[in-house]
């Protein structure tokens, strides 16, 4: 399998925020709900948050920015941080992958990470009983006390790989590769692609000049773009140019 | 007898006048209680999880992470202390030397028990030894801090063995003998780890390049706060055991050290104190106008947040860095106890503040435009270890005081040659 | 010799050392950490094959198509069956956690008779009691389906009634139903059709209707751009989701909507913007601009706004007369890309909004748990999940999400009628019945579910109009057989009637409405006919600030 | 000064002694299999000629892993022979209908994930080249699991040393390193892993 | 951390590290052990015996280490550097020859003249049989009296001068007793039969460097008064009766006499323990 650069184009004037993404998320990665989990120690690997002009009135807008790992590119802040190597850059496919099994859960990744797109297993999983039953074979239950985040839904890969090479091919098909929330978003505003091949449209898409990506000054390359008409929503890329505003998270 | 069950002085050195055990173990129990109490709550963390602390997503670094960079900063005493004693050859300091170790020891196996409750998988921390990235400070600093521990519990060794009752057993008494005319290579490989994990600590954060309040630019792989914590370390260290010695001799009525000692250790302390406030304040002004800049972070919105406004910069550089070195460097000040006293705490407090600003405001400010500022509340368990933590430490000290000859008594001076 | 402490000692110290060469320590240290990967107590997931079906989530009456993924005969995962011409691929964030509902806690597995407990032969006994005594009423959340029409030719067999609780978006209808003649019930929305959509703070984006339906319209005609073919302009009091993405927000005062109608009314017919003069509102514009917050100018301009993309439609969340009145001052009822009639069918259900005496009611599942009938009758209720306190006599346990076979009916809103099934693809969590199968057990003469879908198969059939369609689309005329298409309908295919343009419907108004919107349930989760979340959608709401913030007023 | 020598030597005899020779039969359970399955008569019997027979691939690549009850039912409907084993699978399985509670060696925990499509479809490799001449076994061997990782011997390995080890014994992760270096094949983490 | 295993490269980093880190690990492991080795070493030549008594006689009171000869009073003052090991001392002749001034009284205690003493208070008396007979002398007698508990070594076990020889148990306070000379035990006695060991000695008994390191004649008396001394001056605790009635004689079972009295102390120093 030629290497690829796995990335997307997130349409942020087709987002509705009606965290669809989540959901199928949650449940593609066997994600538990748990009662005790708050916003602040869910595990949400994609998270949709709310953001807005900060005007009144009749000026106000908003936008939704679906906030997952970027799979940054150039020194991966978390890659280059975790102890014992239990997250790195995967060769193959650009994806940032983290090895829950390997994770001692000193989080100091999640300090690292710009996007707090890292989540902690704060509690040992669990479900109703009988509804372990509608966990996704695919994915294996992460323990307590690991982190963990979006890897491209890299079980898809997987069977997609599996499928390719039972019909003796070494390449997928990139149909039967095809993350969640992708699949899920209802108005079609995520576009997931390989950013390796010029062709493809969520390379060119990403070369628009609407296309940002959140605190790219950093240089950490995201792999995940954002795209907007509005200026006041593009200005959100970075701290010192987003509209400042009292009313945010009001 | 009863005379013989209510007295320990059997184990203590001849010669030494050591309070009645009764009233020592009266000065124990509550810090016992303290301990237990942290073992309890330290308990709950490892058997229920991480939930009992009140870390989060955003805050996954909470009360622990600077606890262990505040010891480890002020344990820094007994490798400087050992390093000026054995290698730079300051005799002058030797009275200070046993305790500058049990000291070490005691922050150092302080922290390293805090970092495995506070890690979420203490039974997969060796994975850091089979599979280490060479690249990570934390890697860095796991190696060197467990590699420093044996060290310091090797030359906590001696001290251990010169126990009265401990010492009659000849093997052990002349393992103590040999082991100790070795010290001076335990020493120099305590000053290299030393040198290289106190300086990865303050990596920690400075290669953060997702948090531009902590990220430094540097020297090779070395972001400044590398050198800046190397600094800041041995300046405070000295000062911090000025401290705990001065707090004994206040506590046992007692002189233990000649006072030349406490003025040596002062002047190391103001002078080492005085470089690093002057760096520290070259790196904020090229991180404030070139580092954070490039970033993309204007560096007023760093100082925008209440309680973080800009007075805690000025106290971490002037009111905790300069003063404290002014006061300790000029002999008039440096000879008035009180003040010299005064002047010590306020190092360690200028290097505890640092460690603080580092590891908890970098986390509570946002990085993502949307993100809000964040405050965190340690829970009661968090809490609770730290002053198990503490306890421990006031727990060793006090044994290791009474029954073993710390500060310079007939057992530590003397030592006839082998053969 | 005697073995002293000494030796003790040593003899430890020997054992240490030796212990070091040994894999005591070493494995030890390895399976306690394997061990930690492998927790007893973290349920793990079979490792079994997976597989794909299809069939169509019956939560609402919007009928959405699934893919399911199932694993062990469970369903183990759900997302949108792209190739359903109805819901495109979509699904409402609750639909995505779906198959976990079966296990909610609150999942009722067995009967309750006033609480206490009870079984499946008791409640059969008292119902066939009941009915003997005197009239049945049998209340429906969700007409059309097989069942309804089990329950329904029961209910009429009992000389009782048969009633339905209609969703808010049928309701909406409801002034169009009054002024045509046309049940509500046939009536639906050409939005394929129409250019400029006037909202008066419908969740169009937001869960109305098929989500599928108008998300992916709005997604492929006017997201992202500022000259959109399709012109969506809330009108809101608060910023709502909808009102985000809108192509334009008209931020009036609470509760103005009727006011905003009878001033572009008034502009419309004043400046002759519309072609035939109908009746002019009481209400002056200044009063209508006083009500609404905005200037005159501002409603004159929206008023040409209206006119300059037609057809034009305005979509209201309830039955608010003014603004179906708008409509049809706009001339958008009956025509193309405005509010349609799809059937000829003149099939009317009585609502359920006041219930005639009657000796027990019955409620399917269907009916969104805060129903409450204002009767004093035996009640009989049908429900999967117990939404908390309710007066109810018997709660009998329903089967849940994808535990019974079902037909789809047309969905609400729709602009053409369309006919699906959803088969059963797990088998229940306990001993549940439907409100049909109780039924055919008390009155042997009534007919089943299975039945009814296979004649209605057969008689689609017959009529040979329409088309099947999934990948692609088969006219039915090229069918070979009804049991194709029955198994095309079984495998997630979709019958779907001619396009409705061609259905005539007539509609004058007399007089500018008065009267106000009767309230009705809010928002999209409360017209949700299960009382509990899936637990996964609750993480929306919980450890996420997404769904907390709807309805906050920024003004 | 002799003694001590002597009473040290004790130690460490004792400490070899119960490390290399005690802990390994404390540390893993014994168990047999439910039926002793001999896959050296079924091939020369029914003249099964390839692994792939019964262990099949599906349709998508997945591997169907020990084949189903019904498989064996084929021909064991009506009991074969008179051994004892006949008569369980006949009665306590075929005619039950229950799946054989096979204890599989080569188990690996759920956080694994390995696809024989690749590895013998792509990678060409044989069944024996992992699974050794298990597939001649003419005698049952007693499955062993790891009282604490609850893992299968062979994936450890038999040598507890893991120094003298048969080419095949072994599954460990650091088996599949060898084997991935050897033909220079690089995965990353989430390549095995779930 | 080792190459084959997963996540090792090689690495300018990996090498630069891991070799670092193994160096330390190295150094430190190389300290202990030699520190054992020479450990082992020292007990091997037999020095540790001989450097655990020397580091303890450096350890005693000045006023413990005076020279015999200061005793005899045949120098004014002069502390023993050689750990009371005459044999080896270069001074020794020279002052020997000198006349002691002192009396041969010996202030009501009994220290007869057929015997040789050592400086932990134990008596030598060669015997016919070439061999020796060790017992504890009249002060220790008067300190201790009657021993709870007695731990003799074995007939044939080796004793080294100013090793420990056997341990006694009074009042839960353990006694290590210093053999004055060095040789093999052949019989063991008791406080009844009062003396303690028989013992062959290394040198035969004509041999005179046998009892040189020992106390003999004008010697003792001086030694005797200054260990009065300190008893007088350790044992004048505030609330006791004079614990040397009628300013002479010691009264028996002084330990039981005044229980109260620094016991540790004046046990370590009358039998030289640090």
């Amino acid at each position: 399998m030629s290497a690829a650069r796995y990335g997307m184009v997130i349409d942020l004037d087709r987002c509705t925020g009606c965290g669809s993404c989540m959901v199928a998320c949650a449940s593609e990665n066997n994600v538990p709900a748990l009662p005790q989990a708050t916003a602040r120690t869910g595990l949400t690997p994609i998270l949709v948050r709310e953001v807005s002009n900060g005007k009144q009135g009749a000026d106000h807008r908003e936008a939704f920015f679906p906030i997952m790992c970027m799979h940054c590119e150039h020194d991966t802040p978390c890659v280059k941080v975790c102890p014992q190597q239990a997250v790195e850059v995967d060769k193959a496919t650009g994806i940032v992958m983290q090895m829950p099994q390997r994770c001692l859960g000193c989080r100091y990744c999640m300090t690292a990470c710009p996007y707090h797109a890292r989540y902690y297993n704060w509690w040992d999983p669990s479900w109703p009983k009988g509804m372990e039953k509608s966990l996704n074979p695919g994915v294996a239950v992460r323990m307590r006390g690991v982190v963990e985040k979006c890897n491209l839904c890299h079980a898809r890969l997987h069977s997609a790989m599996e499928k390719a090479a039972a019909a003796g091919k070494r390449e997928i098909d990139q149909a039967d590769y095809v993350p969640a929330c992708v699949e899920a978003c209802p108005t079609g505003a995520i576009h997931f692609g390989n950013l390796a091949d010029a062709n493809d449209p969520v390379t060119k898409e990403s070369r628009s000049p609407e296309s940002f990506r959140l605190l790219a000054k950093l240089g950490t390359e995201p792999k995940l773009y954002y795209k907007s008409k509005e200026a006041w929503v593009r200005a959100m890329a970075e701290p010192n140019t987003a509209p400042t505003s009292e009313a945010q998270h009001g | 007898m009863a005379s013989s069950v209510l007295t320990d002085s059997r184990w203590i050195a001849r010669g030494e006048e050591r309070t009645s055990l009764p009233r020592f173990l009266l000065w124990l129990s509550p810090w016992a209680l303290l301990l237990a109490l942290g073992v309890y709550a330290a308990g709950l963390c490892l058997y229920y999880g991480l939930n009992q602390t009140n870390m989060d997503n955003r805050f996954a670094f909470g009360l622990w992470i600077f606890l262990d960079l505040g010891v480890i900063a002020l344990g820094a005493g007994a490798f400087f202390t050992g390093f000026l004693v054995y290698i730079l050859k300051r005799a002058e300091l030797k009275p200070i030397l046993n305790t500058a170790v049990v000291v070490g020891f005691i922050c150092y196996s302080g922290a390293v028990a805090i970092l495995m409750i506070d890690v979420g998988q203490p039974l997969r921390a060796w994975f850091t030894f089979w599979h280490p990235n060479t690249h990570s400070m934390l890697t860095e600093v796991t190696f060197c801090i467990s590699c420093y521990l044996l060290v310091l519990s090797l030359e906590y060794i001696p001290i251990l063995f010169r126990n009265r009752q401990l010492r009659k057993i000849p093997s052990f008494f002349i393992f103590e003998h040999q082991l100790h005319k070795l010290v001076p290579v335990l020493a120099a490989v305590g000053t290299l780890l030393s040198f290289f994990h106190q300086g990865s600590l303050g990596g920690l954060y400075g290669v953060l390049r997702g948090r531009p309040f902590a990220f430094r630019t540097g020297f090779l792989i070395w972001p400044s706060t590398f050198f800046l914590f190397i600094l800041s370390a041995i300046a405070s260290g000295p000062s911090f055991l000025m401290l705990v010695t001065a707090t004994v001799e206040k506590v046992t009525g007692r002189r233990l050290v000649p006072q030349e000692v406490f003025g040596r250790l002062a002047f190391i302390s103001g002078l080492l104190l005085a470089i690093y406030v002057a760096a520290k304040s070259v790196d904020t002004l090229v991180w404030l106008n070139v580092t954070s800049p490039s970033a993309g972070f204007a560096p007023w919105q760093y100082y925008s947040h209440k309680p973080f406004g800009t007075p805690i910069l000025f106290a971490e550089i002037v009111v905790f860095g300069l003063l404290p070195a002014s006061l300790l460097l000029f002999r008039k000040t440096a000879e008035h106890r009180g003040l010299l006293l005064t002047a010590a705490a306020m190092a360690c407090c200028g290097i505890l503040l640092n460690r603080f600003v580092l590891t908890v405001q970098t986390l509570a400010l946002p990085t993502l435009p949307f993100d809000e500022f964040l405050s965190y509340v340690p829970s009661w368990q968090e809490v609770a270890s730290f002053g198990g933590v503490i306890a421990y430490g006031v727990i060793v000290y006090s044994l290791s005081y009474r029954y073993l000859p710390l500060f310079g008594s007939k057992g530590e001076t003397t030592h006839v040659s082998g053969n | 010799m005697r073995f002293s402490r000494r030796d003790l000692l040593v003899w430890g110290a020997g054992a240490a050392a030796g212990l070091v060469v040994t894999p005591v320590p070493w494995k030890i240290l390895d399976d306690t950490s394997k061990w930690s990967q492998n927790w007893p107590w973290i349920p793990q997931p079979a490792r079994v094959p997976v597989e794909f079906k299809q069939s169509a989530c019956t939560l609402c009456p919007n009928g959405c198509g699934l893919r399911v993924r199932m694993a062990a005969g469970w369903a183990v995962g759900v997302a949108g069956l792209s190739t359903h011409s109805v819901s495109r691929g979509a699904l409402c964030p609750l639909g995505f956690g779906a198959h976990q509902l079966n296990w909610q806690p609150q999942r009722l597995r067995a009967v309750r008779h006033r609480g206490s407990a009870s079984s499946w032969s008791e409640a059969q006994a008292a119902f066939a009691k009941a009915r003997s005594e005197g009239p049945i009423v049998v209340i429906d959340g969700y007409p059309g389906r097989a069942a309804s029409f089990v329950l329904q030719s029961f209910a009429e067999k009992q000389s009782g009634n048969y009633r339905v609780v209609q969703g808010a978006e049928t309701r909406a209808l409801k002034p169009y139903e009054e002024w045509t003649g046309i049940p509500a019930a046939s009536l639906g929305y050409d939005l394929e059709n129409t250019t400029t959509i006037l909202s008066f703070g419908t969740p169009l984006l937001d869960g109305w209707g098929v989500p599928g339906r108008f998300t992916r319209l709005w997604s492929e005609r006017a997201a992202g751009t500022s000259d959109p073919q399709l012109r969506l302009i809330q009108v809101e009091s608060s910023f709502s989701r909808t009102a985000s993405k809108a192509w334009q927000w008209i931020h009036i005062r609470e509760g103005s909507d009727s006011a905003l109608a009878s001033g572009l009314a008034r502009v419309l017919v004043e400046q002759n913007l519309v072609p035939a003069h109908g009746p002019i509102p009481a209400m002056s514009l200044a009063e209508a601009a006083s009500q609404t917050g905005l200037t005159v100018q501002a409603i004159a301009d929206m008023a040409r706004m209206l006119i300059a993309k037609t057809p034009t439609l305005a979509i209201a969340p309830d039955n608010n007369p003014s603004i179906a009145a708008l409509n049809v001052l706009l001339g958008s009822v009956g025509t193309r890309g405005g509010i349609v009639r799809r059937t000829q069918s003149q099939q009317a259900y009585a609502s359920a909004d006041e219930i005639p005496n009657a000796r027990a009611i019955l409620i399917d599942s269907s009916v969104p748990w805060d129903f409450a009938p204002q009767s004093d009758a035996e009640v009989f209720r049908f429900a999967a999940w117990d939404g908390g306190p309710t007066k109810v006599d018997w709660l009998l346990p329903a089967p849940g999400f994808l535990e019974e076979l079902t037909d789809v009916p047309t969905a609400p809103t729709a602009s053409v009628e369309t006919y699906g099934i959803a088969p059963s693809l797990v088998k229940p969590v306990s001993e549940v019945q439907s409100a049909a199968q109780f039924v055919a057990g008390v009155d042997s003469s009534s007919s089943s579910p299975e039945k009814v879908i296979h004649t209605r198969c057969e008689e689609l059939y017959r009529k040979r109009s329409g088309a099947i369609v999934s990948k692609d689309r088969t006219p039915v005329s090229q069918l070979a057989s009804a049991q194709k298409l029955e198994e095309a309908l079984q495998n997630g295919a979709v019958w779907m009637d001619e396009p409705a343009s061609s259905v005539k419907l007539r509609c004058e108004l007399k007089e500018w409405p008065t009267n106000g919107p009767q309230p009705g349930p809010g928002n999209w989760t409360s017209e949700w006919a299960a009382p509990v979340l899936p637990p996964l959608a609750s993480k929306l709401y919980i450890e996420s600030d997404l769904r907390e913030s709807l309805h906050r007023g920024n003004a | 000064m002799r003694r001590s020598i002597l009473v040290f030597a004790l130690g460490v005899a004792v400490a070899l002694f119960a490390g290399w020779f005690v802990f390994p039969r404390v540390l893993y359970v014994k168990k047999a299999q439910p039926l002793d399955f001999l896959h050296k008569t079924h091939a020369e019997k029914s003249g099964v000629a390839d692994c792939s027979e019964c262990h099949t691939l599906r349709d998508d690549g997945t591997f169907a892993g020990l084949p189903p009850m019904e498989k064996c039912a084929a021909c064991h409907s009506d009991r074969i022979g008179e051994s004892k084993a006949e008569t369980t699978l006949v009665n306590d399985y075929i005619k039950s209908g229950h799946e054989t509670p096979w204890l599989v060696y080569s188990r690996q925990p759920a956080n694994v994930w390995f696809s024989h499509a690749i590895h013998v479809k792509r990678a060409n490799l044989t069944c024996t080249d992992c699974h050794s001449t298990y597939g001649e076994s003419d005698q049952v061997r007693l499955y062993e699991v790891n009282r604490i990782s609850g893992y299968s011997r062979d994936i450890w390995g038999h040598s507890m040393s893991r120094l003298r080890r048969t080419p095949h014994d072994g599954m460990k992760m650091m088996d599949c390193e060898g084997c991935h270096k050897k033909h220079n094949v690089e995965v990353g983490c989430l390549g095995c892993h779930e | 951390m080792f190459p084959g295993i997963d996540g090792f490269h090689w690495t300018f980093g990996h090498i630069l590290f891991l070799s670092l880190f193994l160096v330390v690990a190295a150094t430190i492991f190389a300290t202990v052990i030699s520190a054992v080795w020479r450990t082992a070493r020292d007990f091997r030549t037999r020095q540790a015996i001989d450097f655990c008594w020397k580091a303890n006689f450096s350890e005693l009171p000045i006023s413990e280490r005076r020279c015999r000869h200061e005793l005899a009073g045949r120098v004014i003052s002069r502390t023993c550097d050689n750990a009371f090991d005459c044999r080896h001392c270069a001074k020794y002749s020279q002052f020997a020859v000198l006349p002691a001034t002192g009396h041969a009284s010996s202030l009501g205690l009994d220290y007869p003249n057929d015997r040789f003493y050592h400086r932990g208070h134990t008596w030598v008396r060669p015997e016919e049989d070439g061999n020796v007979t060790v017992g504890l002398d009249d002060l220790a007698e008067h300190l201790v009296g009657n021993p709870d508990s007695i731990q003799l070594p074995g007939v044939g076990d080796q004793i080294d001068i100013s090793q420990t020889a056997w341990r006694m148990k009074k009042n839960g306070r353990e006694i290590a007793v210093r053999a004055p000379i060095e040789g093999e035990i052949v019989e063991l006695g008791g406080p009844t039969k009062g003396w303690f060991l028989k013992v062959r000695p290394r040198l035969d008994t004509t041999n005179p460097l046998t009892f040189r390191h020992l106390l003999t004649g004008p010697e003792v008396h001086g030694w005797i008064s200054r260990e009065m001394e300190r008893l007088q001056l350790q044992l004048r605790t505030p609330n006791t009766p004079p614990a040397l009635a009628d300013g002479g004689t010691l009264v028996p079972e002084l330990m039981n006499a005044v229980p109260e009295a620094d016991w540790d102390t004046v046990l370590a120093e009358t039998f030289l323990e640090a």
